[in-house]
């Protein structure tokens, strides 16, 4: 074995071992910041029960509903738009003409 | 002038254009066609592309003395500045907090990096030295600006090809990773769902993330700071909130202008003498090796944490670790939903990616560490 | 420090201010004039008359050393950045569909560059070296970036009236080419009515183009593939249709950014000491008869084109194959308009006008070859 | 005749022929892109006699057209917008007021 | 390499770690808490904060030859490059009609730069040479590209403590003007309304203003014409309406791209070997000194021009004559509804303020003048 | 006292006086170029008096929108945004409809 091999499978053995613990390390600090830099929430729902309810459906369809904003934000973001516009002017105002319409429809004449 | 000096004149371009230049100006096409046709990362291809296909025009001399690329390579290439340019607006642009929310999913970003060091070793026995071993494994960081960073500092010769392999090999994650995925896991596996019940990230948690990592990070493995500082800086400018300008122009300006000055000129270091040979084609082989094994090391780690974790985290998430954020990640989360339509993973295969970057950067630093501490 | 010596320090400026100067700054407060009032290319003027106003205020020291000046022009002029990323801009505007869907537009591109090499012949026999004498004919090339592309190769000296030239007469094409265009044709032939029925364009062709030029171009022509190049690859980050960020990068940021600079620059080398002498009259005379040849040739080429198409194609459209994109093309479309408010010929002058374009690289191309293999 | 001057005469000479030989051949080049790159159409009107029935008038109002829509399109790039806006967000919204206005008096009450 | 080599290797960033640093990390935490907590200037000092944050990481290169801010710093602030791009963005910023249809407010701009030559005469009484003098006296320019400059010129070695100073000091204006306005002002003159009825400015005045402050300025001080020509030329890209890209160029890409470079590099030269001294501890002091005299001097003024005008002349308008553009016009407007919620002066306030902004340019511009005259 | 005193000293003397007669100049020139660069306005109301009948009120009402304005506008630059958009396009599209509805109820029925 010569000694590049040599260097590299040491390398190999300390680098995973530093990758690993800095990952580690990194999940401590995460924890830990989230601990301690969040502020104290209003308390509200202090009934212990009510987390438990939270059954496993809600809890996919809430995962769903994240997912699914997430991907929107993401998407958005991709197509690089240089200032947010207000999204009311974009529904179209023939759109609106028709709303209009609907509007005065309410209710017999 | 007579008449034979001028037409050697007027036929120099044709007369110095050698097959070797033709079989690269073709790689420069297929480069664009993936960009253009298949949409593969089409903001680095079509550059490279480009820059590939100038390199193999003969005697136009804008790779020499003060032509174009010889100024864009001293100018944003050999002092690492356009790849930390870019990495200012990555960070503008990753949200970090799907893994703030679940911290564990720090876990899959260490796995994802096996493929570095198992390149590493296997370059190592295919005749490569040192440095040029590490700067190959390196592509399996899986990402451009990491790759370009180390490579420039420890094997600055190679650094076409390898370039060439992190952005082409990222391009194609959506070719690579599938197979391995349905290879390694069961289709029980890949439809594990997970609970979504995220801690809600405060302000003040995101930002003072991204000091707190430059920090740690930045002391434990100084040579990890230039890459992962300008990633964080980019992330504090966005979720500040007080500098919107100067986010806007990290996501924007900065990181429009170095990426395409970077894909420009790394095309243009694949001139045909200094890329067609034996190495280029083993280190594109070596890379896909990488790539491969970053893979494969991301999904066992995976399964390992569902079992240890009692069927709670879907093996896929593996997958999503090895960085290439953030195609990976959303290939894990399609992954999931084709098995199950209901199976909604992907905040927590975006946790596992954005972790996988960070990751990355720090096996890059960690690598640079310990080989110029060995070379040096 | 005595008051004497006060007085000297402090009075510095007034004392140093020559009748040169004074003349400069009059100049350019001229070009200013001519931007803000007349509105003649004022992204240029403006920032050439603000440069020339600023390089004749004594003893700013802002062309020397570290000053502005010096800086930007080691950082963009000297090795011809900001003309190429000019160009990469200019490339990312052009559409180049009108020529591609009349391809024998094109021929219009060639006879508006014999100016060029007319002018040369002149200044030759005004005695000026080949060198200059190339570099001044290029004016004719009616083309900024290429103007200033060949005079920084072929005689650096020469770049401030060259490219105050190049762009002083490309802003006065409304009142150059008008009277030329009356003179040369006759009524009837500025009525024809030319047929409009373009083949379809397919994105395929409209990708394929800038590559297959850029190909050609470079192999034939080494010597102007920097310019060619960048202007095709603006135009395939546009076409292509998958890299919207680069494509506005391209269209915004770079351009804006690289035409400030480069205009602030080029105002900047008009000293009185350099700029002020009977040199720069010539040559400033010598640009207005490339302007004028270019137009004349043009137009005479394009009066045989209609009679050898049997009336089919409008002389006029001679004019616009002298470059100056999109001015020349615009200018002979309202030409068309005025004779015969039915006469829409917009889409076969943006076609010459393109054509021009490319003719216009093309031929600075060739000349900087010729004078390159000529000289040695 | 000194040096220089039969160089630019030379110059010229082959200068003139070269550009108008790459023009040329762009020329040929393009033709053959658009030949042999553009995917062919679906062919619906086979009908041999269709693209003779336009008349010279069609085609002039097919150039008008163009060319108008072309100089649209130019004066907009070169007001440099920086992304693309749905056009109808920019009918103004009074505009759609009245148009709802005209809606309603369609047809007698 | 055997287990303690890799032990020194790895733990190398801790082990050379100093208490200096630490407590310049802290420093650095301190000036980013400011900006996001506070919003004093963000822009500004959260990348000076973040920059001074990476340069006290030990090992990491970073400031040293190809190293980021190394490289940063030779491509912008060695050569005063992005100060002067900051300029042009600024110019293009300020709006000068207030000014100008009130042409009398001129003068407040004036006694508002007492401060940078009375901080002179002390930073020499505590030993400093007369440039580094000069240098910190400058801060009272309180305006930071100039006290960038101006340093630059004369005492590059203290850069860092400099410009830190007048950027933070200027993000303080908030806290430290108000007290020592109540303190010089009575309630009464605080109240005293003013007049507005301006006269019309016409698009020709604009325009005109800016070329002729360039000339007039630049040939009685030459040294201060690349700070006063790019703050003009950005005004007159900005009022000449005519080249609106170029306007939001300088607005936006230029200014924007600038400051981020500008500030990460200013605080990368905060590294606990060259700043933490007693120095540094003296330049902060005089600093404040510099700020509080260039206050009370302008108030005082203002109370003379109260009394000179018969009253009609608000002395708070004094304060406003400092620049520090535009905190100090909006404090001085704020302070005077605070007294009389119908005392309307911002238009007054910021016509002083413009007036400040041109003072300190032009007192700059003479400080270099004199010292340089003195030292050379 | 030591030279370096007495040179910062001749500074601030007459470096002070240099930049107060900058800063005289500058009035003289500004005031030069509003006279003789406005273009003469089409003097309407030549009837001297009416100048005078502004009482001080309407000053300060004048001053007050202008402060308003001009803050305004100042704050309208710092969000940067990067080209102004038609500013009806951003009445609200639900808005028109509710514009048209009593666009509608003018008169009685
Ligand atoms: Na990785
Ligand atoms: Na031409
Ligand atoms: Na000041």
């Amino acid at each position: 074995m010569n000694a590049d091999l040599s260097y590299a499978l040491q390398i190999t053995l300390i680098g995973m071992c530093l990758v690993f613990g800095a990952i580690v390390l990194l999940w401590g600090i995460m924890a830990a910041l989230v601990r301690f830099l969040t502020p104290p929430t209003p308390a509200l729902p202090e009934a212990d029960e009510v987390p438990k309810a939270i059954t496993e459906i809600e809890l996919k369809q809430r995962a769903a509903a994240a997912a699914v904003s997430y991907a929107l934000s993401h998407q958005r973001q991709q197509e690089a738009h240089l200032f947010p516009l207000p999204p009311t002017a974009f529904v179209s105002a023939w759109q609106a003409v028709m709303r209009s319409t609907q509007l005065r429809q309410r209710g017999p004449r | 002038m007579n008449t034979q000096e001028l037409v050697i004149e007027l036929s120099k371009g044709i007369s110095n254009l050698t097959i070797g230049h033709i079989i690269m100006l073709a790689v420069g096409g297929i480069l664009i066609y993936l960009a253009v046709a298949k949409e593969y990362e089409p903001v680095l291809l079509l550059p490279i592309g480009f820059g590939c296909i100038l390199a193999n025009i003969p005697l136009t001399g804008m790779t020499e003395g003060q032509g174009l690329f010889a100024v864009l390579h001293s100018a944003g290439i050999g002092n690492e500045l356009f790849p930390l340019l870019i990495f200012i607006g990555v960070g503008a642009m990753i949200d970090f907090s799907p893994l703030l929310s679940q911290p564990r999913m720090a876990l899959l970003g260490a796995a994802g990096q096996f493929g570095i060091f198992a390149t590493l070793i296997l370059a190592t026995v295919l005749g490569f030295p040192l440095n040029e071993a590490a700067s190959i494994g390196v592509i399996g960081a899986i990402d451009g600006p990491t790759s370009i960073f180390v490579a420039t500092k420890l094997a600055p010769n190679l650094l076409a090809p390898i370039a060439v392999a992190a952005y082409s090999y990222m391009s194609l994650i959506p070719i690579i990773q599938p197979p391995l995925m349905r290879l390694l896991t069961t289709r029980e596996e890949r439809r594990i769902r997970m609970v979504y019940a995220p801690t809600p990230i405060s302000r003040r948690v995101l930002i003072a993330f991204p000091i707190i990592v430059t920090l740690i990070v930045g002391i434990l493995v100084p040579d990890a700071t230039p890459l992962i500082s300008m990633l964080m800086l980019g992330n504090l400018l966005r979720d500040s909130g007080v500098v919107e300008r100067l986010s806007k122009a990290a996501q924007n300006e900065i990181i429009n202008i170095a990426t395409l000055f970077l894909g420009l000129t790394i095309g243009s270091t694949m001139s045909a003498g200094s890329f067609l040979n034996v190495e280029t084609v083993a280190i594109l082989l070596l890379g896909l090796f990488a790539f491969v094994l970053d893979t494969v090391a991301g999904l066992i780690f995976g399964k390992i944490l569902c079992v240890v974790s009692g069927r709670t985290i879907n093996p896929l998430l593996g997958a999503a670790g090895i960085s290439a954020f953030p195609m990976a990640g959303r290939l894990v989360a399609r992954m999931a939903l084709d098995e199950d339509f209901d199976n909604m993973v992907l905040m927590h295969a975006m946790g596992a990616n954005t972790a996988g970057q960070l990751g990355s950067v720090m096996a890059g630093g960690v690598l640079l560490a310990l080989v110029t501490g060995l070379l040096g």
